[in-house]
């Protein structure tokens, strides 16, 4: 009844493509002749527990890593030391430490609060943000979930978020969590605008919402990049990283949580290890957006210097094993870019200070709006002026057509009618009309 | 000339002129859209109209080089200096003159004026005065059956010489008014002429701005009808025209004998243009064409209205006799036109031309607007009355020329007459200075059109271009007088003045000596001719060509003895003017002491117009300007004609013309310095008592006062019929329509009783008892109206269900 | 693994649908909506149908509902306020309702859908142009988006190259160009504005009434 | 399909139940989603097992989208309503009654 095409994407497609050979490889090369081969739905099975398990990690590590480089970063700016204690010389066990106290802190209700949404509200925030890294390439199809719809299915299942945090304000049953969960609300349902519309312009330009294939196109040098394809691309990425920072409530932007004002606004009732789901969910989101924006903006997993990019798929080419490599070599370029912008965020959040909450809806609807309107705007008018005035689809670098990969190519000659397919169409689609 | 020097030459022309044309009304935009009215003390509009016109004037001189360069023509028939009065603009056409100059030097010498006389003649007898003429359409407006609604453009020398005219008159008006209408520069002008009640006066924002946009907008119009390459084109900015005057006339506009003077022009001006429109009609239907000619040697396709009434050498083709007579029209090959017109509906539309004309320049019987519109500004009357406007009219007769039979011509000969006469008889005890220079006006164009319809055509153009000049010049030198008495306009209350205003003074006195025709008599320089200002030039031209017609047919001699008379109506008058105002005891102490000189924008105007006054005509009959005449006279009018028309009139020839020139001079010179003499016995040496003169000739003066009772006459003639007209009709009103109105009332109102008994009893009834029962049901009903929206959900779903189920219950089987 | 998720989104979205209508908390109802929809969300993915999957979850569940939460919060007066309902209309409501579930769910069963099935969607687009990627199985995204441009590769390019081959020849061709949704697309759009003016415009701040009488 | 179907049925059936016991107005607009909702797993399920193809999907989101629209006008209206009543009950809102 439901069709076996839902659960291959589920699945993922290419690690359980490749699995086969690679474990073929395996056996052969590295005395790993004990591994038992693999038939395809072995290697589904083992595609999906590698994803989860990336998944999981990439959920968990990375939120640990930034609540100590947060914290690192804080201390620095502010001309301390931060955490020097904890795991040795750079306090770099510091998060897990916090995660053990948190553990062991006593899970608090308050009495006034709406005890079942109180408890579930942490929950739901957590899922929509682990739920999120589903659909985003970690590298060269990578993909848990690789959908045609990627990038818009990863920024809808983000923006649940939301929901829970203003749950939480909600049954809270404190003036402080409610004032919270309204300000969440207000600014959330605000910002999705720019965010979308923002998060459209690279789909503008590549033709495709699919990341991976986004990521495809920006091979083949800086100027590739979407960020470096027109002007209106590169404010684009600058407003995307703003709405991404208010859609995550970080600094400036974070009025839900205003410690001076709201107490700590949704969360303030919270205790131990439902606070701590809620900072874990910020700073996987954290991570998330700056992910989405490397790969939408910043070439995903290219290193953007053609001559690297090209050895290394080069090397790719040889077996799958190298392959393979060549795929952990691409996350650990894309990983560094997300860190970088994380890095970012945080700088920035110990560097500005928190608007007003007038402010923030004023900024989103008087200005990132009417902006990113206009980017949309320009990015769509640019290739017909660069058409009109130069005869050519870019200033920089080749056509994008070019950058497809060859194999999905077709070479179509303008004598023939755009109209006529290249083969017959199946009766089965005919027939049913 | 080449079709490619032509093409060349024509749109060079073409551009010149066009810009000349258009900058003006640019001007007027930005004057009227440039938001002055929120700055009324800018002198910016002002500025800008000068400059427009100003530049205009270059253009159009440039132009005019051009254009006499294109004709090949030699201006100056005498031996000269290599310099010309009647352009100054020398250094653009030094160039010319020395060609000029040089060919001519050697035989020059030795003819006298006589043979250069011929020589010119003979040059341009020779010549089709189309090939010096240049035309072309801007743009196709329309194209309606095989008429074409167009924007043509024709040049020859008549429009050059009228646009380096208008716009050299028109540039220094402007100048004048900066200085004249200053108080306007003001947020609150207080007009002490209109009085409100208790005794106050009319306060408003200053109307500075708006003041030169008019100019603006004028100039334009007027420029626009000039360079007119089409009738109906010609009658668009003649309406132009008119709605300019309209608002110039009425600029102050609170005071109600401004308002009723620009109301009267406009009407007046109506009545001619319903001629004007019966022409316009008529060439349309038999012509099928407005253009004037079609002189594009690369465009031959269509002929002008002037190729088609006259052949290449000017002739009139008739056939038949009497009211069958018919005109023949020319024809270019394949064309789809009548090829005749009937010889009285030409007359027809010629009269009706001459009927627009008639209103525009004031002549008889329309001229009585005139004198009102001196209700205007001062600037206003000496661009709109003295050298623009009033003389459309003659420039359309003018060019309307060859369009008019031998009867149209006489019929504008004696127009020109009677209005001539009565413009000056009016003038000699009108003490309004500037209706004097009005009825002046109206007597100087009755002499325009007299020299046009006795077969005169250079004459009255002649005399059109000299008495702009000096007629600006007066009006302008009377707007200083006023300006510097206060708005003082009575000369009775002026006198000795010179001492106050010399520079005006004086170049009054040029422009009066000019009007006057005065010369030093029997003297003849070498190079310049009769020692004498511009209007005695054209004067006598006009006065010669009248001799001479009235020679040709004696029973018209009329048509000398006036104007000859008149001429030294003129001078009485004019000195008459001069000497009151400027000389004799002051009269009025207030105004005296008050009085003073104008500032320099005002009088250096002044200086201009009299140095054009003095010069414009140098060298008469072989000067530059109507040499310039020459090359664009229509080809019939050099050779004259003999027993032309049904009427058998003769017109007279350059030749014949030429034979009685002297004696025509002596005649007028004589009476001239009659008028002159006797206006200085009466108002300056006071040996004749005016009072006593007046006195004696009481009736007449009577008569004169009250303009010929002219507009009693037309009271009488218009408005009382049509009184007693619209009393009769509201006595039919009255009496007919409200009987019978009334009447039908009371029958429906009876009716309407009964039917109200049958409504009441029958229909109300009824409705009631539906009313009743509607309303039983409805309450019954209301009861389901909970407005519950729950139970209104709940309800439609119950309904679905036991809708459900009804169906299957009823139709089992589907 | 198929019918296990059909089980799972189905049992959650009915269930969290009759959870909303027995639910006396508002904002519980909510959070049970929430549930009910993301598992329609659930539904339509394996229905092949993605992109309206995805937009289901950002609009209904990102947005919608969090604007009736936001609308609760601003009308509540105090804290998990519940309006309770007449038992009697409980009572009622379930009576009415369960009649009308037996009727359509007659109805449905009642209709032999199977021999109208044909599966139709987006399997095979050759009639794409080139420089697309050719769309795996399921993913109908820029079948929708040529569609609401005015463009049905699905239907009219690849009748065309059916008729092409010689089926029915090329004598029906120009009454089967369907023209998309474009118009459609562009009505909504200008729907979507007039209703946001109309809801600003509706929702700005007043001063308060006193409440009437009624 | 049929499974399809009856869990649209359910739907539809709850959210017009919803309407019409819910005293809350925010109830009653949760009561709309669910219809509308219901419908468009029809129309979903049609697109794939029945001959509307791409037609479905795509009045699917048409739904949606006006689903959005409608919520955020009804919400206006609501909260109009509760500056005028007060309250959010929609059994006060009985000024059509008779």
């Amino acid at each position: 009844m439901i069709s076996p095409v839902f659960m291959k994407t589920l699945l993922g497609t290419t690690i359980a493509e490749e699995l086969p050979g690679l474990v073929e490889t395996l056996r052969g090369n590295f005395l790993l002749g004990w591994l038992p081969s693999l038939d395809e739905s072995g290697a589904s099975l083992v595609a999906a527990i590698i994803h989860v398990t990336l998944v999981g990690l990439f959920f968990g590590l990375p939120a640990f890593a930034f609540i100590w480089a947060e914290r690192k970063v804080a201390g620095r700016i502010q001309d301390r030391l931060g955490p020097t204690r904890v795991g040795g010389r750079f306090g770099w066990l510091q998060s897990l430490a916090d995660g053990i106290k948190l553990i062991q802190k006593e899970d608090l209700a308050p009495n006034a609060a709406d005890r079942w949404l109180f408890q579930l509200a942490p929950y739901l925030v957590v899922v929509a943000a682990f739920s999120a890294f589903m659909f985003v390439p970690f590298s060269d199809g990578w993909t848990a979930m690789a959908m045609d719809i990627g990038l818009f299915i990863a920024l809808a299942v983000l923006s649940l978020e939301v929901l829970g945090i203003v749950l939480a304000g909600y049954s809270s049953g404190s003036k402080w969590s409610l004032f919270g969960g309204m300000r969440e609300a207000a600014q959330m349902v605000s910002y999705e605008v720019p965010l979308g519309i923002t998060a459209v312009i690279p789909v503008v330009v590549a033709g495709s919402m699919n990341l991976n294939e986004i990521v495809t196109l920006q091979s083949g040098g800086l100027q590739n990049w979407i960020l470096f394809h027109d002007p209106f691309c590169f404010i684009a990425f600058f407003v995307f990283f703003t709405v991404t920072l208010a859609s995550n409530k970080r600094a400036p932007f974070d009025l839900a949580e205003a410690e001076s004002e709201l107490v700590g606004g949704f969360h303030t009732e919270y205790s131990g290890m439902r606070w701590s789901f809620f900072f874990l969910a910020e700073y996987a989101a954290m991570f998330f957006v700056s992910m989405l924006a490397a790969i939408l903006f910043l070439g995903g997993w290219w290193t953007g210097i053609p001559a690297i990019d090209s050895a290394v798929v080069a090397v790719g080419e040889g077996s799958p094993a190298w392959a393979y490599l060549t795929r952990v070599i691409g996350m650990t370029i894309l990983l560094g870019k997300a860190g970088l912008l994380v890095f970012v965020q945080i700088w920035i959040r110990w560097t500005l200070p928190r608007l007003r909450i007038d402010q923030v809806m004023a900024t989103c609807l008087k200005y990132l709006v009417p902006i990113s309107c206009a980017l949309f705007l320009g990015v769509v008018l640019w290739p017909l002026v660069l058409l009109m005035t130069l005869g050519q689809s870019t200033i920089l670098g080749e056509p994008k057509g070019e950058r497809l990969p060859v194999s999905d190519r077709k070479v179509v000659s303008v004598e023939q009618p755009a109209t006529a397919p290249a083969e017959p169409v199946p009766a089965t689609e005919g027939g049913a009309h | 000339m080449s079709p490619e020097i032509y093409s060349e030459v024509g749109s060079l022309l073409k551009w010149l002129l066009t810009a000349a044309w258009l900058l003006p009304l640019l001007g007027f935009l930005v004057e009227i859209f440039g938001g002055y009215w929120a700055d009324r003390k800018s002198k910016v509009p002002a500025y800008l109209a000068v400059g427009c016109i100003a530049t205009g004037f270059l253009l159009s001189l440039i132009a005019l080089g051009t254009w006499v360069d294109a004709a090949d023509m030699n201006l100056w028939a005498f031996e000269s200096a290599g310099h010309s009065a009647e352009h100054g603009e020398g250094a653009e056409h030094g160039d010319d003159h020395e060609h000029a100059t040089v060919a001519e030097h050697d035989h020059a010498d030795a003819h006298d004026e006589e043979h250069h006389e011929h020589a010119s003649a003979d040059e341009h007898h020779g010549n089709d005065p189309l090939k010096t003429a240049f035309s072309g359409t801007f743009y196709r407006l329309g194209k309606f059956g095989r008429l074409d609604v167009t924007l043509d453009w024709y040049i020859d020398g008549l429009t050059v010489a009228m646009f380096a005219m208008v716009t050299l008159i028109a540039s220094c008006i402007h100048i004048f008014a900066i200085g004249y209408m200053s108080d306007e520069l003001t947020e609150h002008y207080e007009d002490h002429f209109v009085h409100l009640p208790g005794g106050r006066h009319f306060h408003r924002p200053g109307r500075f701005y708006r003041f030169f946009a008019y100019l603006s907008l004028f100039c334009f119009s007027m420029l626009g009808l000039v360079l007119a390459g089409n009738i109906f084109q010609v009658f668009i900015f003649w309406e132009l025209v008119g709605v300019c005057s309209y608002l110039l006339i009425g600029f102050y506009v609170e005071r109600h004998s401004a308002s009723t003077a620009a109301n009267k022009a406009f009407i007046m001006n109506r009545v001619g243009d319903f001629g004007f429109l019966i022409g316009l009609m008529v060439i349309w239907t038999w012509f099928g064409v407005f253009q004037f000619a079609n002189t594009d040697p690369a465009h031959a396709d269509q002929a002008g209205l002037f190729q088609m009434v006259r052949t290449h050498d000017g002739t009139l083709v008739t056939e038949g006799e009497g009211m069958e007579k018919t005109v023949s029209l020319q024809h270019i090959e394949g064309e789809a036109r009548p090829s005749s017109i009937p010889y009285w509906l030409l007359t027809v539309a010629g009269l009706g031309i001459f009927a627009g004309c008639i209103g525009k320049s004031a002549q008889f019987p329309l001229q009585t607007w005139l004198p009102d519109a001196m209700e205007g500004p001062t600037p206003v009357s000496a661009l709109v009355h003295s050298a623009t406007m009033v003389a459309a009219g003659v420039y359309l007769a003018a060019r309307f020329y060859p369009m008019f039979t031998p009867e149209v011509l006489l019929v504008i000969a004696y127009v020109g007459c009677i209005t001539l006469f009565i413009g000056a008889t009016i003038a000699l005890v009108v003490t309004d200075i500037k209706r004097v220079l009005a009825y002046s006006t109206i007597s100087q164009l009755g002499y325009m059109m007299l020299a046009l319809g006795v077969g005169g055509w250079i004459a009255g153009l002649f005399h059109l271009i000299t008495h702009a000049f000096f007629k600006s010049l007066m009006f302008l030198c009377s707007g200083s007088v006023i300006h510097g008495c206060h708005h003082e306009q009575e000369m009775t209350k002026m006198g000795g003045l010179y001492k106050k205003m010399p520079i005006t003074c004086w170049t009054m006195f040029v422009g009066v000596v000019a009007i006057c025709g005065l010369a030093i008599p029997f003297v003849t320089l070498p190079a310049i001719g009769a020692v004498a200002f511009s209007g005695f030039h054209s004067k006598d031209a006009i006065i010669a060509s009248a001799l001479t017609f009235s020679s040709l047919n004696p029973v018209h001699s009329l048509l000398f003895y006036v104007p000859l008379i008149t001429a030294g109506i003129t001078a009485f008058y004019m000195f008459r003017m001069w000497f009151m105002t400027f000389f004799g005891k002051p009269k009025d102490h207030h105004v005296y002491d008050h009085a003073h000189e104008s500032p320099t924008v005002m009088t250096a105007p002044l200086l201009i117009l009299s140095f054009f006054a003095i010069f414009v005509a140098v060298g008469g009959e072989a000067g530059p300007l109507v040499t310039l005449y020459g090359a664009a006279e229509p080809a019939h009018v050099a050779m004259g004609a003999t027993d032309a028309g049904n009427i058998g009139l003769n017109l007279p020839s350059h030749e014949q013309i030429h034979n009685f020139h002297a004696q025509a001079g002596m005649a007028a010179l004589l009476v001239a310095f009659a008028g002159t003499l006797l206006a200085y016995l009466f108002y300056a040496s006071g040996a004749v008592d005016p009072g006593t003169v007046k006195r004696q000739f009481e009736s007449v003066h009577e008569f004169l006062v009250d303009k010929w009772r002219f507009d009693v006459l037309y009271d009488w003639m218009w408005q009382r019929p049509v009184h007693v007209v619209a009393s009769w009709c509201t006595a039919f009103d009255k009496y007919v329509l409200d009987g019978l109105i009334h009447g039908s009332a009371s029958s429906v109102v009876k009716i309407a009783q009964w039917d109200r008994k049958f409504d009441e009893a029958v229909v109300d009834r009824s409705v009631n008892v539906l009313g009743e029962v509607t309303m039983s049901v409805a309450n019954w009903f209301r009861g389901l109206q909970t407005g519950q929206l729950r139970q209104y959900v709940m309800l439609i779903a119950v309904s679905v269900v036991s809708l459900f189920v009804l169906v299957f219950i009823f139709f089992p089987g589907q | 693994m198929e019918t296990f998720l059909f089980v799972l989104f189905a049992l959650s979205a009915c269930g969290g649908a009759l959870a909303v209508v027995l639910t006396q908390n508002v904002v519980r109802m909510a959070f049970w909506l929430v549930i009910s929809l993301g598992s329609v969300a659930g539904l339509f993915f394996s229905l092949d149908a993605d992109f309206v999957g995805a937009v289901q979850l950002l609009i209904y569940v990102g947005g919608t509902v969090v604007l009736l939460i936001f609308g609760v919060m601003l009308t509540s007066k105090e804290p998990f306020t519940a309006i309770k309902q007449n038992p009697a209309e409980i009572v009622q409501g379930a009576v009415v309702g369960l009649a009308f579930l037996a009727m359509v769910l007659a109805t449905v069963y009642a209709v032999d859908w199977q021999s109208h099935q044909a599966v139709v969607v987006g399997h095979e687009h050759d009639g794409l142009p080139s420089g697309y990627n050719r769309p795996i199985e399921g993913n109908t995204a820029r079948s929708i988006g040529t569609a609401l441009l005015g463009v049905r590769f699905d239907r009219d390019l690849g009748k065309g190259g059916e008729h092409a081959s010689g089926e029915h020849g090329h004598a029906h061709r120009d009454h089967d160009v369907s023209t998309g949704y474009l118009l459609p697309f562009e009505v909504v759009s200008v729907h979507l504005l007039v209703v946001l003016v109309g809801a600003a415009y509706l929702a700005r701040a007043k001063r308060r009434r006193p409440v009437s009488a009624a | 399909m049929n499974a399809y179907l009856a869990v649209a049925a359910v739907l539809f059936v709850c959210g017009v139940m919803c309407m019409a016991t819910k005293r809350n107005g925010i109830g009653v607009l949760m009561g709309v989603e669910l219809v509308l909702n219901g419908a468009n797993i029809n129309f979903v399920a049609f697109s794939k097992y029945g001959l509307l193809g791409l037609d479905g999907q795509i009045f699917s989101l048409f739904v949606i989208v006006l689903a959005a629209a409608e919520a955020a006008v009804a919400l206006a209206i609501a909260l109009n309503f509760y500056n005028n009543h007060l309250t959010i009950d929609v059994d006060q809102a009985s000024e059509l009654k008779n």
